[in-house]
């Protein structure tokens, strides 16, 4: 069900040099099932019932619950931080909460890579990237700033 | 309980065989059930997705041992305090409890003694809910300071 | 309060902009553990976040913290109670409404979080401002700043949340506010 | 198997009983957040596992774990997934189903466990036996303990648990073992 990436995969490093705007940022799928929900909570320890009490959330409005801030966060941090690897960085993200994510729901977190650019010894990308279901599409769409190793300063 | 009731010691001498055990409620909501997991950290499916629970013959999900034990060790390490111990804890998982469920957890002294210089007590503790009674007969044996 | 207009009770919020919490230490220094069931909720097994032994090894030396994970680790987390609550920027505007929604997060990240750090979080009001939502026409949107600083009092990553305080629908009707 | 009657299978089983099992290390020490979870879990406010500072004040001198908290400390965790299984006597032990239904538990504690211990652990197939449940008239009963230790090789406690090991009700019928009609 979860495309995870090997751990092998994460080991390799991706250098700035080797990267293009347009590139895609390998992503994966999280299914919004009753597991995720119940790691949702114990991984943000976030216990705002609208998110794990389908009655209140109802009650509230709400078709169903939706996954929280703290769980979305986490699935960008894993996306980038695998992205830019041990010699990289996240510099800046922002995020947009914009549609919710119920069960039921698949989200596929993805990116791609819109500008290349140094600034002073800096190798830096920003990266569009966002968490889509089948349902409607983008639900988050959020950006960020990360900074990989140059091979050129790697070899002087 | 608060905390300033915990933070007083019980002393062996001032329990008698009979006395209750003060205890608690713990009402099994949406919410309790995703602590049960976050506590446990147990993501076996049959305590948190009802569909699953239901795909396995259960009515419901139900909660599990981790929860169940450290429930009781909350009932346990509240009575004996600070300068008590816990010897000895037996639990039987006899019944279910289920979303909706209220489990009340108490229980009373059976025996007291002494054995060499430890002054124990014996009791018979367990969970109640207000659907099927006893769900979870248990004992321990706990050591308590002596005046 | 129930004389004060929205547009009043924004009125004295603005003057809070700029105004900083008290730094709040966290409870406890960032541990193994809690990283590991953040890594586990989305499904990530970097090494880097989880195995002391491949990060003694690798560029920090030690277990760096996954990103963004400083959330769950700064302030006294969910439990137990605490005797008086944490005051926050937010916390001191008044609004005709309660009910809180995050929207935007954004994060700003100047040094690793690693395991052992002792984190301590302050709050700034960056701005507040009266922007109609479907639910309400007089929602207060909140811009709030969190600092978080290490034991050595570097701050090693900012974070911006844009937040709406709305009424419920029976609050609106009550005021008298219809939607424009 | 499939010719194997479940009382061949016990035969095998029984082989197990004294066995012991490696000794498996936890991946990390005992720390302050799993404990506050685990007492949140149950409503549980007392200082002694919560509050460092209190906690220094006490004959402890530190935060200790709650009574039968050892079990979330001990062991590699659900995460990540694991390269290769943690050897265990229970995996090896043969049964005729594979359906497993916590029973009994038991623990003896003799040590106060606290932030900062490592703890081992090993296991051993105390007995098993054949009763019937509802679903499986052949239910394999195992009872085990688990020998959790400390980093300087005490013995802090130790857990006795009967895992009813059962069949589904398909394999059941398969096997031509009707469920007892007089049991509920």
């Amino acid at each position: 069900m979860d495309e995870t990436m090997t751990t092998e995969a994460k080991r390799e490093q991706r250098y700035w040099d080797d990267v293009n705007e347009g590139d895609e940022v390998p992503g994966f799928e999280r299914p919004v099932t009753p597991t995720q929900i119940a790691l949702q909570v114990s991984g943000s320890q976030d216990f705002y019932e609208v998110h794990h009490d389908q009655e209140f959330a109802r009650a509230g409005g709400h078709p169903d619950i939706f996954v929280n801030t703290g769980f979305t966060t986490a699935c960008f941090g894993r996306l980038l931080s695998s992205f830019v690897g041990e010699a990289g960085w996240v510099k800046k993200f922002h995020m947009e909460m914009r549609r919710m994510n119920h069960p039921g729901d698949v989200m596929k977190l993805t990116g791609k890579v819109i500008r290349k650019y140094t600034e002073g010894d800096e190798h830096l990308l920003e990266l569009e990237i966002w968490s889509e279901n089948e349902r409607i599409g983008v639900t988050t769409p959020s950006t960020a700033t990360v900074l990989l190793p140059s091979r050129r300063q790697a070899t002087s | 309980m608060t905390t300033e009731v915990k933070r007083e010691q019980r002393y062996w001498d001032d329990v008698n065989e009979g006395d209750e055990i003060p205890g608690f409620e713990l009402a099994i909501t949406a919410t309790r059930i995703a602590l049960h997991v976050s506590g446990s950290q147990d993501y076996n499916p049959v305590h948190h997705d009802q569909e699953f629970a239901r795909s396995s013959g259960h009515p419901d999900v139900f909660v599990n041992t981790g929860f169940m034990t450290a429930s009781f060790g909350r009932l346990l390490s509240s009575y004996v305090g600070n300068k008590g111990w816990i010897k000895k804890f037996h639990m039987e998982m006899r019944r279910m409890n289920h979303p909706g469920d209220v489990m009340k957890l108490m229980g009373k002294v059976v025996r007291k003694y002494t054995e060499g210089d430890e002054h124990l007590l014996e009791l018979e503790i367990w969970v109640e809910n207000q659907r099927i009674g006893v769900t979870t007969p248990s004992t321990a044996t706990v050591r308590l300071p002596s005046r | 309060m129930a004389t004060n207009t929205p547009e009043e009770m924004l009125q004295e919020a603005r003057k809070l902009i700029g105004w900083e919490t008290e730094p709040v230490p966290s409870r406890y220094p960032v541990e193994y553990d809690p990283i590991r069931r953040y890594c586990h909720m989305v499904g990530d097994d970097n090494p880097l976040f989880m195995d002391p032994e491949h990060a003694a090894n690798a560029r920090y030396g030690s277990v760096i913290a996954p990103p963004f994970f400083i959330r769950q680790t700064s302030g006294p987390g969910p439990w137990p109670p605490r005797s008086q609550e944490i005051p926050t920027a937010s916390g001191r505007v008044l609004s005709p409404g309660d009910r809180n929604i995050v929207l935007n997060t954004e994060f700003e990240l100047l040094k690793p979080v690693k395991v052992g750090d002792r984190i301590s979080q302050t709050q700034r009001l960056v701005d507040v401002y009266i922007k109609p939502i479907r639910l309400d026409p007089k929602t207060f949107w909140l811009v709030n700043e969190t600092i978080f600083r290490n034991q050595d009092d570097e701050v090693v990553a900012t974070m911006r949340n844009t937040m709406v305080r709305h009424r419920t629908p029976e609050q609106v009707k009550a005021a008298g506010d219809a939607e424009a | 198997m499939a010719d194997k009657t479940p009382e061949d299978i016990l035969e095998d089983a029984r082989k197990f009983i004294g066995i012991e099992s490696q000794t498996v290390a936890s991946r990390y020490a005992v720390e302050y957040d799993p404990i506050r979870r685990y007492c949140h879990m149950v409503d549980d406010d007392n200082p002694l596992f919560l509050d460092p500072e209190y906690a220094a004040t006490t004959e402890f001198g530190s935060v200790v774990a709650p009574p039968f908290f050892i079990r979330q400390t001990a062991g590699p965790g659900p995460w990540p997934p694991r390269t290769e299984e943690v050897p265990g006597v229970l995996a090896q032990v043969p049964s005729p189903g594979d359906r497993t239904i916590n029973l009994n538990t038991e623990f003896e504690c003799y040590k106060p466990i606290k932030v900062g211990d490592r703890i081992s652990h090993k296991q051993r197939l105390v007995d098993i036996y054949i009763k019937a449940i509802r679903l499986d008239p052949k239910s394999f009963w195992t009872v085990y303990d688990t020998i959790y230790t400390n980093q300087d090789g005490e013995v802090v406690l130790v857990m006795r648990n009967t895992l009813c090991r059962h069949r589904t009700p398909e394999e059941v019928k398969a096997a031509g073992d009707a469920p007892e009609t007089s049991s509920s």
